[in-house]
């Protein structure tokens, strides 16, 4: 990690869905701020946690930072490249470098492919090698890399368990050689006993290429696990950086220690003596946020002042930035 | 809501004009409407002339159109040939409710609309409701007790139900019910037209000569829309509040007919509400063969004869429904099911 | 970091969760174990074999040959299926008039599913302005009842196609018409289906991770969503085959599809109603023809969607 | 002391054009008044299909029980006629599903929802009932209940609708409540309400709760006494406390390994268990867990142990003692 610049920027992302009513003449009569100004940068052999809760923007902004959704303003640089602006060969060269992983490891892979199409598919598209023997050879490789035995090369999906077609999903990410992988939720979807598989695979990847890493997730004890820093989001904003053990030990925004208070911990012991901060209602629409802090109709400690001001982003204490006007580093 | 109606009432519009421009081309060459105007054959080249002027058929297909849809009263036509206009028009156009006159028959359209469309929906309306009876009946049934012996057997036939030609199961009642039964000296069913001319029309005598031609219709519908009763019932009674009503304790009776039926009376709904206004349009197999004098007869006897108004109406009438129809179909939903709003 | 080693070695091919078996294999096995759609492919391949194979037992010439002194011959050892009104051997009809019937349903759904597909694909993928021209273009044509609207282009189209000779035999070219007519009034229902999983397809995971690598809008198109549409493509294109066949006899029986001298099913029964009860053989063999085709195209149709139900993911 | 359910030699299975999924094979264990158990595993391992075929509710076909009683105050529920069942359940055994956007019909108004059992199984009229559902709703927190129980399910937040499920469930106060991973498909802030909702609830109504889940976290925090399931199997049982001092069964032992911390600094990579759960289409011989487990014997592979004694109320199926490797 000599090069201290990021690998990743990104820079005042903003993505807004309009809602539409009607059944065939649609018209506009909102937008859902689904990401209303996300920045934050990754270094290089980094990984990134963001978590809150569903509906608070994390997916979609890990999405739209690829240019999977059309941003609707800001801009993300990865390896010194803006790829939301680029187009044609220079946005392929980019995309090369950036890569995703999903959720649903049924949803994830077309059914209709064998895994070497899938694995190959990258490769194909960027034109990495001269021959789809070649091609075979190195998903053959790659399949071995995640812990998949390369003669299930002409397998298809269906054949295989959630854990196992995750691994395909992560090789098909590694194909292409890429610098940064956006992880968007890997391991939700999977059952206990193959999370942990799974995840160790990831950084056993990590460990190996140098990868940089988005985690995405909303468990955060599995973040706290895998991630260097994390970033809490809530209604479209980040409301909380800091690295790992900072966060998790002094978390300064109300809703962080709210959202770790009510994570539970397998030791009953430990269970029975802890206090929980118990926020009260739902997350509000993201169509309207409430004005001031987004937070303030949950925030146990809110003042007056919450509703109107919006919290200034300041650093409270060295590489530990959050939004509140009540936090103090 | 209101706003939803009215923009849907304006696509309606929009889709009826560009259906009747697309049929009003097509009818512009589906045969020489003089050749066969009142079954006679015109010859003489200077009456063919003349009637295609008074017809108006000598006007550009954008004129013709227009007379049609907005009439012709507005301008005057040269009804003598000598090139000067010295008649006005006396058309009011469909969008004025004037179908023009059929070639034909020389009435008005509408006045052979009104004739014949009692006639089809007293057929067509008989039909749907002993559909709909019978295959709400059988359709959830046969989803409660699926895969049971009698479920298997009448799927089976159901198959067979909807994969009978109209006109194969129409011949074949006919030769049953008809020709065996008087050849077995029962009492057998007529199998033309809408009553006896020797006895008139009476309620009793269209009741007696709907029977065959409802039948027949019936069990093609029934077999379709059993099937797709049975299909919508098996789905929601796999859903999970399904779930959730029986392990409350209800009894059967109230999972069944208020937490399923209510849920899949939606689709069935809707599908029925669709298919309405197609009843307009008649059965034009079903009237042919029993020589039901409904709307398929106007259509078919006029569509040969190449009468553009009767035909452009009977199409335009049943298009206009359909677009009517999907709007209250669109209400009924929202009603039904509080999950839509239209805003 | 042993333990590690170990678990990802012993990650091998009995742990998979299925048999080998490709997709469609699996379909397979699933479509014999459904009857009916066993019944259905048998009877349809003797009735295949009937049309195209009886052509080597009775010529087309024999076929159109009319004996006006055997008219309305009840069925007999020399007529099996009787004679017509002008002295034709219906069982010879039955037998040309099927391959033009099979004929026209398979060449009209042909013509069905590739508008449908092309349509469906681009209304769903593109979405927006594109999407709502097609659309208003299907909702068109379905305000009209199909039957009457192919009754207006029967008409419209009617005499306008020359006769046609391929391979030495001679066609109306009212065949022609009305694969040309059936199949433009009927792919609004498949480009519907199409559009609807496309819709749902794009925003798939796999679709995305295809995109994120920079695949083509094309390539994702015609290879990763086209090929998971196939099983409900393939189940409404089966069905719309016995609607084809079913529209053909309809129009055929009002006398506005395909022309004699040419025989179809459904035009050898046009004027058969007159013969009700003095000729039932007129109209019962080829209505029972229709009625035994459109059947087993039935069951085939309900075993395929049985057998590529999506939702079963195990065999 | 007897207790409230006895469940015994329950198997399930369902028969599918793909073969007999063995679901549930055998397993017994019981259920004291007001007590919490929490049944713990990982998802197809057989802990709802069990739970449901007490009360009834697997589809028959396919579902089969094919063996086991279940005697619950006194009576088997297994030899209950359809009847009888709908007496019980709702009356004295009442359920909560995993995901509160499905479970609830979304067709009929909330009010309607939960008068339904009042009027059924307590005989209330409707104005009695109404003024019942809106105290329900009061109780289950639900704020300006009196308007809210006109609206529909669909008006609801996730977390809104599990509540409303509560309160159906517990209209008619049961003395046993099955909770069907009623967490799974909300936020930690929205579990962490729920849990302490129904928390209170069991508490001020003494009802018993059978806890379905796969989150050890959660089943730390709510239960009294916690089943291990894996395949279809009960693979262990103890008290909360014992089941995370001292794991008595393989299985347990690595999925306690597998689970990352949120209360802790991270020392080493997670431990994770190789393989995959095993294929219900096949039956079962010897343990299941065998396969993946890293004191698997030759014994193992051969003959399923069955739960013996491993400590006071503590007891697991496995022939080796996790914390040594020696033979037990």
């Amino acid at each position: 990690m000599s090069d201290s610049t990021p690998l990743v920027e990104v820079k005042d992302l903003k993505k807004h869905f309009p809602v539409t009513r009607g059944i065939i003449l649609q018209r506009k009569v909102g937008i859902v701020r689904a990401v209303d100004g996300v920045s934050f940068s990754i270094q290089r052999g980094e990984t990134l946690g963001m978590v809150g809760e569903s509906g608070c923007g994390k997916t979609t902004a890990g999405r739209t930072m690829l240019g999977l959704y059309p941003a609707t303003s800001g801009s993300v640089t990865i390896d010194g490249e803006d790829i939301l602006h680029a187009r044609g060969k220079d946005q392929l060269a980019i995309r090369r470098k950036a890569q995703i992983i999903f959720q649903d490891p049924y949803a994830s892979l077309n059914p209709r492919w064998s895994v070497n199409s899938i694995v190959s598919e990258p490769m194909r598209v960027h034109g990495l090698f001269a021959s789809q023997k070649e091609r075979a050879e190195r998903a053959k490789d790659l399949l071995g890399l995640v812990g998949l035995s390369p003669h299930l090369l002409n397998r298809f999906p269906h054949e295989f368990s959630g854990g196992q077609r995750q691994r395909i999903g992560i090789a098909r990410a590694l194909a292409s050689d890429p610098l940064f992988i956006v992880c968007d939720e890997p391991i939700s979807a999977l059952d206990v006993s193959i999370q942990a598989q799974v995840v160790n695979l990831l950084e056993k990847l990590q460990d190996q290429f140098g990868l940089t890493y988005l985690f995405v997730a909303h468990d955060l004890s599995m973040v706290r696990h895998i991630c260097d820093r994390v970033a809490v989001m809530y209604l479209g904003i980040i409301v909380e950086v800091a690295d790992r053990n900072e966060l998790y030990e002094k978390p300064l925004h109300p809703y962080t220690q709210a959202l770790l208070s009510a994570v539970p911990v397998p030791d009953p012991r430990k269970e029975r003596e802890r206090k929980r901060t118990i926020l009260t209602g739902d997350v509000p629409s993201p169509i309207n946020p409430p004005s001031g802090c987004r937070f303030h109709p949950r925030c146990p400690i809110a003042v007056e002042r919450c509703k109107k001001e919006t919290p200034e982003w300041r650093e409270a204490a060295p590489g530990h930035w959050a939004a509140c006007h009540l936090a103090n580093g | 809501m209101f706003q939803f109606i009215l923009k849907r009432l304006a696509q309606g519009v929009v889709l009826l004009l560009i259906v009747s421009i697309t049929l009003f081309l097509l009818m512009m060459e589906v045969g020489d409407p003089i050749a066969t105007m009142g079954g006679r054959t015109v010859t003489r080249p200077s009456d063919r002339e003349r009637l295609t002027r008074q017809l108006g058929l000598d006007k550009p297909i954008a004129v013709q159109y227009l007379y049609w849809l907005a009439g012709n009263d507005w301008t005057q036509i040269d009804t003598d040939g000598d090139g000067i206009p010295d008649k006005s028009g006396t058309r009011l156009g469909i969008l004025r409710g004037d179908f023009g006159k059929s070639l034909v028959t020389k009435k008005p359209v509408t006045e052979m609309i009104a004739e014949r469309i009692p006639n089809t929906l007293i057929l067509m309306l008989a039909s749907e409701v002993v559909t709909i009876f019978f295959a709400l009946i059988f359709g959830i049934y046969s989803a409660l007790k699926q895969y049971s012996t009698l479920d298997n057997i009448l799927t089976t036939l159901l198959f067979v139900g909807y994969s009978m030609p109209i006109f194969f199961i129409s011949l074949m009642s006919m030769y049953l019910f008809f020709i065996l039964f008087k050849k077995w000296g029962l009492p057998y069913l007529p199998t033309v037209g809408m009553f006896d001319p020797e006895v008139g029309k009476t309620p009793l005598q269209v009741l007696w000569h709907m029977i065959l031609p409802v039948m027949s219709l019936s069990v093609i519908y029934f077999a379709a829309y059993s099937r797709y009763i049975r299909g919508t019932m098996l789905e929601v009674l796999s859903q999970d509040y399904i779930r959730t009503a029986k392990s409350k304790g209800l009894p059967r009776r109230q999972v069944v007919y208020v937490h399923a039926l209510k849920n899949a009376a939606l689709p069935i709904v809707t599908v029925v509400g669709l298919d309405l206004p197609f009843l307009l349009g008649g059965a034009v197999v079903t009237e042919r063969i029993f020589a039901w004098p409904g709307m398929g007869r106007l259509f078919l006897d006029h569509l040969s004869r190449a009468d553009v108004s009767v035909v452009m109406g009977s199409l335009m009438l049943v298009a206009g429904a359909v677009v009517v129809f999907q709007i209250l179909t669109d209400i009924v939903y929202a009603w039904l099911d509080p999950r839509i709003r239209y805003t | 970091m042993t333990a590690q080693t170990t678990s990802i070695t012993q990650l091998s091919a009995d742990d998979l969760t299925a048999p080998p078996l490709s997709l469609w294999q699996l379909a397979w096995l699933r479509f014999r174990r459904h009857k009916l759609a066993v019944f259905g492919c048998v009877t349809l391949v003797l009735l295949l074999l009937y049309s195209f194979g009886g052509a080597f037992v009775r010529t087309e010439a024999y076929a159109n040959f009319n004996d006006t002194s055997r008219r309305l011959e009840p069925p007999s050892s020399e007529h099996l299926f009787g004679t017509d009104s002008i002295g034709r051997d219906i069982l010879a009809r039955t037998i040309y008039g099927g391959q033009i019937s099979l004929f026209i349903g398979f060449v009209a759904v042909f013509i069905e599913t590739i508008l449908g597909i092309l349509v469906g694909a681009l209304a769903g993928y593109y979405g927006g302005k594109l999407d709502a021209f097609l659309m208003r273009i299907a909702e068109a044509l379905l305000s009209i009842p199909t039957i009457l609207l192919l009754l207006v282009m029967a008409k419209f189209f009617g005499g306008k196609i020359p006769e046609i000779h391929i391979a030495g035999r001679t066609f109306s070219g009212s065949v022609i018409v009305i694969i040309a007519i059936i199949g433009a009034t009927s792919w609004m229902y498949l480009a519907r289906i199409v559009r609807a999983e496309f819709l749902s397809l794009k925003e798939n995971e796999f679709i995305l991770a295809a995109r994120a690598t920079g695949t083509s809008n094309f390539q994702i198109i015609f290879y990763h969503i086209l090929p998971n549409t196939f099983a409900p493509i393939i189940v409404s294109s089966t069905l719309s085959v016995a609607n084809a066949i079913l529209a053909e006899a309809y129009i055929s029986f009002l006398g506005l599809g395909v022309q004699p001298p040419t025989a179809t099913w459904g035009n050898m029964l046009e004027s058969s109603a007159k013969y009700l009860d003095s000729a039932p053989w007129l109209w019962f063999f080829p209505g029972m023809l229709i009625l035994l085709t459109v059947l087993s195209i039935n069951f085939i149709g309900d075993g395929m969607r049985d057998a590529l139900d999506p939702r079963s993911r195990a065999i | 002391m007897t207790s409230l359910l006895q469940v015994s030699g329950l198997r399930t299975r369902f028969h599918t054009p793909e073969g007999i999924v063995h679901a549930v094979n055998g397993i017994s264990f019981h259920v004291n008044e007001g007590e919490t158990v929490a049944v713990v595993g990982e998802s197809g391992c057989g802990k709802s299909v069990s739970m449901m075929s007490l009360l009834g509710l697997i589809p028959t076909p396919p579902g089969e029980i094919v063996s086991g009683t279940a005697v619950f105050r006194g009576n088997d529920l297994f030899k209950k006629s359809e009847k009888e069942l709908e007496d019980t359940r709702g009356r004295e055994i009442a359920m909560i599903f995993q995901d509160p956007m499905t479970s609830l019909n979304p067709v009929l108004t909330v009010e309607r929802q939960l008068i339904e059992s009042l009027r059924v199984h307590l005989g209330f009229t409707k104005e009695q009932a109404q003024t019942r559902a809106v105290e329900l709703l009061e109780q289950v927190g639900i704020p300006d209940a009196k308007r809210r129980v006109k609206d529909y399910p669909h008006q609801f937040s996730g977390g809104m609708r599990q509540r409303v499920m509560i309160a159906m469930s517990l209209s008619c106060a049961p003395s046993l409540l099955i909770a069907d991973e009623p967490t799974t498909a909300l936020d930690v802030t929205i579990q962490a309400q729920i849990v302490e909702l129904v928390t209170r609830i069991r508490d001020s109504l003494h009802t018993a709760v059978i806890w379905i889940t796969h989150d050890l976290g959660v089943v730390a925090g709510i239960a009294d006494r916690v089943i291990v399931m894996y395949a279809g199997f009960i693979v262990e049982e103890a008290n909360v406390d014992d089941l995370y001092d001292s794991p008595g069964h393989p299985y347990t032992v690595s999925l306690l390994a597998a689970l990352p911390r949120v209360d802790r600094r991270r020392d080493q990579r997670l431990k994770s268990i190789p393989g995959a759960p095993p294929n219900m289409l096949i039956e079962p011989r010897g343990c299941p867990f065998a396969p993946r487990c890293e004191f698997a014997l030759e014994k193992c592979r051969q003959k399923n142990p069955l739960l013996t004694q491993v400590g006071p109320n503590h007891t697991a199926a496995c022939w080796v003692n996790p914390k040594t490797g020696a033979l037990r």
